[in-house]
């Protein structure tokens, strides 16, 4: 696999007056970590619809390395080729009864031999840690596993670029670190990973990029700045990540020569480095 | 969904007879079956039953427990179905009701049969999950459209009867089975909820398969099954024993109970 | 309630086979042409088999006080035709055998005809007799569907069956009274509660 | 209404071989905000449904208010009317047209004449906000919406005890601070809320209790310790909330004199007096 770019020029996707997306732009750049933020409703679901091909905007274009999506049977195939989207509920995306089946559903679907099938579905099994549940009944399986389920059903079609929706929602913590673990493990082998999601915290710590969308639009740039933007954050319902409103708290200045910060460790760093000078405390 | 869901299903996906090819169990499965209910019930149905219930409790590790809460639903229906045979009715002004050796002979074969019967059908369905027997179907030339709803109807099913579940016990939370009327009210809005349910997770789900590349089939590899000409040697042998040990039995204590649909 | 495995003698059990046989390779086929001209009905189908067997799993206060699970069969014909129903009926009828251990293999034959084409056409004869009251029409049909499926049920059984003293008349008598006249409280209730979902489906 | 308290004694689930819960005693005393942790699968949703009386446990017992309920018709019509469960998926709860039928739902069967439940509907939806989505379709509203005319649904009831699971589940961080508002309406009109997440920062920043539910029984304690006991949290599959992590990694010490630890506004307030010797900064 190699990696492609997907882009969304000006695309307006309307249900009746309400238009959810109005002239929306993103850049997704090949191998870099995109985290698509916003409300409950305000349209990150919609848009990586569009750029999955599976809704095709008012107006406004989809482009993969720059050439743009036809809406022709030949034209969505090569796209979905190139680019998958997993659903946030699993049970959206999961008919068969066993997971190895369901694993195979795509490879079987590009027309691929048995054996090939079988070959992928297990290398996509490992890739993802779900070897162990290769022969069980889906409906078995717990939310955390189905989702992981769900991606491989997509990751088997061998993407380009895996577009994820709320991939962590209703995960516990250690669910969360699991889905991180396999989302890296995927960028590993070239994958360009895109998710959504409303967790700003996650967002700052995970991506090279934050796009937040509101009022149809997408504002997209650096997540410690666009995350920092607190005009654009109250706008799009969202919270300043804790560590980037505790920096801001304790007046820690941005330093062009330090990494921004990010997560706990970045700031624990900054801390321990601030109060060296001080006295010793027991 | 949990074991206290469909619990047979579950022990198809557990059991250790899983990887076995379909055809090898329903020749055994099968063959049970008509053996319950073409060889005399005295003493056949009890050697069918006594083999089936050996075969799920032995080789097959299905818990006791399992099996009894399986036969409990049937066996009200045959002890029932029993019952309205044993009893005789005659005429004589006015309806009277009675007994007879004949009726009480054909009774207890009845629910030998029955008995047998199902514990045979339960040797196929404690060890094969559905999607198995859908699989052999599409091999023996059932067309893919039907197999496919099927397979589609087996997936469903859980997540609505889940949801069921949860709707049924947020009503009874606000007393909505407190009387007869509110209970028909809360069972009509749980059944109308789940049917647009069914079908926004149907819209739902089609989307999610386009998205998968899913055009006009819904084909899946189907992982390899272990087929074994000494197990299905062995069934047949079984099949021949029980027959052979009935007809013996038969034979020599020279019981000739009334035959089948006389 | 359906009839159990080992009930039927065999050749009741192949004659009911080869009576239900042509209507559900009917159903099938419908199904096939329905799949074929619209790939989406796929799904459809799923759903609405899958709702099929759920609702034997609702639990509905009765008359009596008991309580007990509708059929389903008259919605469900009103809803997607008979012949489908029957299909979907027949899968339901498999399902309920291998995975609750309701009815069997060889008495699958005698189940589809009461429950998945007795109870399916006269519903939707009497859903399409009655049509300009749609609420008598839904209530006769869900009533009408259940209460057939149980009669029927119950002669087949008298059939197989036959008294010892009083023959056919006499065990049908019994099985009517066992199967059929216990029902009706339950019958009455699903045809309520077909109202109230036409009801609420419809937004009276 | 007035403060019951709930207890759960040597409660056991068991589905076949593996016990959901073995042996979990619970104490929520009236008026105090309980958190019930856990990962995914834990048991805690079990343990929320044997509290409200829809899972009869195996073994043990619930007490309300020191008395066992029994779980005839009556004892158990007696105890929905004290302590009401909301689900997760606002959509198992909600199946009326609109929002103001949907809440009347419950009055109405405990067979108050329709002024009185006109009366209960209008006071609970002005209690959660809701009074200007009365008339509106519940498939209209937004997932936060639907979240909240659930719980109408349960506090039109008027419960002495609120159980919700996952009530932050899913919603954005201005949906979340929402939720949390209501929530807190409802403690200033004297109801018991017990919550079961898995999100450890809201647990620490909004529990007076938290109540770890891990291999079938239950840890109770005060918040900031329960969720300090690095041996528990793993296994539990949880992590440690971020406010204690940051403390540890900097060595902030336990101090009796201050208010313990839960949120940002306490350890910003920490940071700032202890770097008030540093020399200022630009």
């Amino acid at each position: 696999m190699s990696h492609l770019s997907l882009r969304a020029r000006g695309l307006h996707v309307g249900y009746g007056d309400h238009p959810v997306l109005a002239g929306a732009d993103l850049d997704v750049a090949g191998g870099r970590r995109v985290a698509l933020l916003g409300a409950n409703g305000s349209g990150k679901t919609t848009l990586l619809r569009a750029l999955s091909g599976s809704l095709r905007p008012t107006t406004g274009q989809v482009l993969l390395d720059e050439k743009p999506l036809t809406y022709d049977r030949k034209g969505l195939r090569a796209h979905r080729q190139a680019v998958q989207l997993v659903l946030q509920d699993p049970d959206d995306q999961l008919f068969s009864a066993d997971v190895a089946r369901d694993v195979s559903f795509g490879p079987t679907n590009l027309g691929l031999d048995a054996q090939e099938v079988a070959a992928r579905v297990a290398q996509t099994l490992v890739l993802l840690g779900l070897t162990d549940l290769a022969n069980r009944p889906v409906h078995r399986l717990s939310f955390g596993q189905r989702k992981r389920v769900a991606i491989a059903g997509a990751l088997a079609m061998r993407p380009c670029l895996l577009l994820l929706d709320e991939p962590t929602a209703g995960l516990d913590p250690v669910g969360v670190d699991d889905m991180l673990d396999a989302l890296r493990r995927l960028e590993e082998h070239d994958t360009t990973v895109v998710i959504a999601t409303h967790d700003v915290d996650l967002a700052l710590a995970w991506a090279d990029v934050a796009a937040v969308v509101v009022d149809g639009a997408v504002h997209q740039g650096e997540p410690g700045e666009v995350l920092s933007d607190a005009d654009l954050l109250v706008r799009a319902r969202l919270r300043r990540p804790w560590v980037l409103e505790l920096a801001q708290r304790l007046g820690l200045p941005a330093d062009p020569d330090l990494p921004p910060l990010r997560d706990l460790d970045g700031i624990a760093h900054r801390l321990q480095g601030r109060s060296a000078g001080e006295p010793a405390r027991p | 969904m949990t074991a206290s869901g469909l619990a047979l299903d579950n022990a198809a996906w557990d059991s250790p007879w899983r990887e076995r090819a379909v055809r090898d169990k329903a020749v055994l499965a099968l063959g049970l079956v008509v053996a319950a209910l073409v060889l005399p019930a005295w003493p056949g149905t009890v050697f069918v039953a006594l083999a089936a219930a050996a075969l799920l409790l032995g080789p097959a590790r299905v818990a006791p427990q399992l099996l009894l809460r399986c036969l409990a639903a049937p066996a009200v229906f045959i002890a029932i179905g029993g019952l309205s045979v044993a009893v005789t009715l005659a005429w004589d002004g006015g309806p009277r009701l009675g007994f007879a050796p004949d009726s009480l002979a054909r009774a207890g074969s009845l629910v030998g049969h029955g008995l047998a019967g199902t514990l045979a059908v339960l040797v196929l369905a404690a060890t094969t999950p559905m999607i198995d027997l859908l699989s052999a179907l599409r091999r023996a030339r059932v067309p893919d459209a039907c197999v496919e709803v099927a397979a589609l109807m087996y997936r469903m099913l859980f997540t609505l009867l889940e949801s069921v579940r949860a709707i049924r016990m947020a009503q009874e939370q606000r007393l909505g089975y407190a009387t007869r009327r509110a209970g028909m009210r809360s069972a009509s809005t749980a059944l109308t909820s789940v049917l647009l349910r069914a079908w926004q997770r149907a819209a739902r789900l089609e989307e999610g398969l386009v998205g998968r590349g899913y055009v006009d089939a819904l084909r899946t590899l189907d992982p390899p099954r272990h087929a074994s000409a000494r197990f299905v040697a062995a069934s047949l042998l079984l099949l021949a024993a029980v027959a052979a040990l009935t007809l013996l039995v038969a034979g020599t204590t020279g019981l000739r109970l009334p035959g089948w649909g006389a | 309630m359906h009839i159990a495995e080992g009930f039927l003698p065999p050749l009741h059990a192949a004659a009911w086979t080869a009576v239900a046989a042509p209507f559900v390779v009917h159903g099938a086929r419908r199904v096939v042409i329905q799949v074929r001209e619209h790939p989406e009905s796929r799904l459809l189908l799923g759903a609405a088999g899958a709702f099929t067997f759920v609702l034997s799993a609702i639990k509905l206060p009765s008359i009596t006080g008991s309580s007990s699970h509708p059929t389903g069969t008259g919605l469900g014909a009103v809803l997607f035709r008979p012949p489908i129903m029957t299909f979907l009926c027949t899968i339901v009828l498999i399902f309920q055998a291998l995975l609750l251990a309701h009815g069997g293999l060889t008495t699958l034959g005698a189940n589809v005809f009461s429950m998945g084409i007795v109870g399916p056409w006269v519903a939707f004869a009497a859903w399409s007799l009655l049509r300009s009251r749609p609420a008598v029409a839904i209530f006769s049909a869900m009533f009408l569907a259940n209460i057939s499926t149980y009669v029927v049920t119950s002669l087949q059984l008298a059939l197989a069956h036959p008294d010892v003293e009083t023959g056919f008349a006499g065990a049908a008598a019994k099985f009517l009274t066992v199967f059929a006249l216990t029902q009706i409280p339950l019958a009455l209730a699903e045809g309520v509660l077909g109202v109230l979902v036409w009801r609420l489906l419809t937004g009276v």
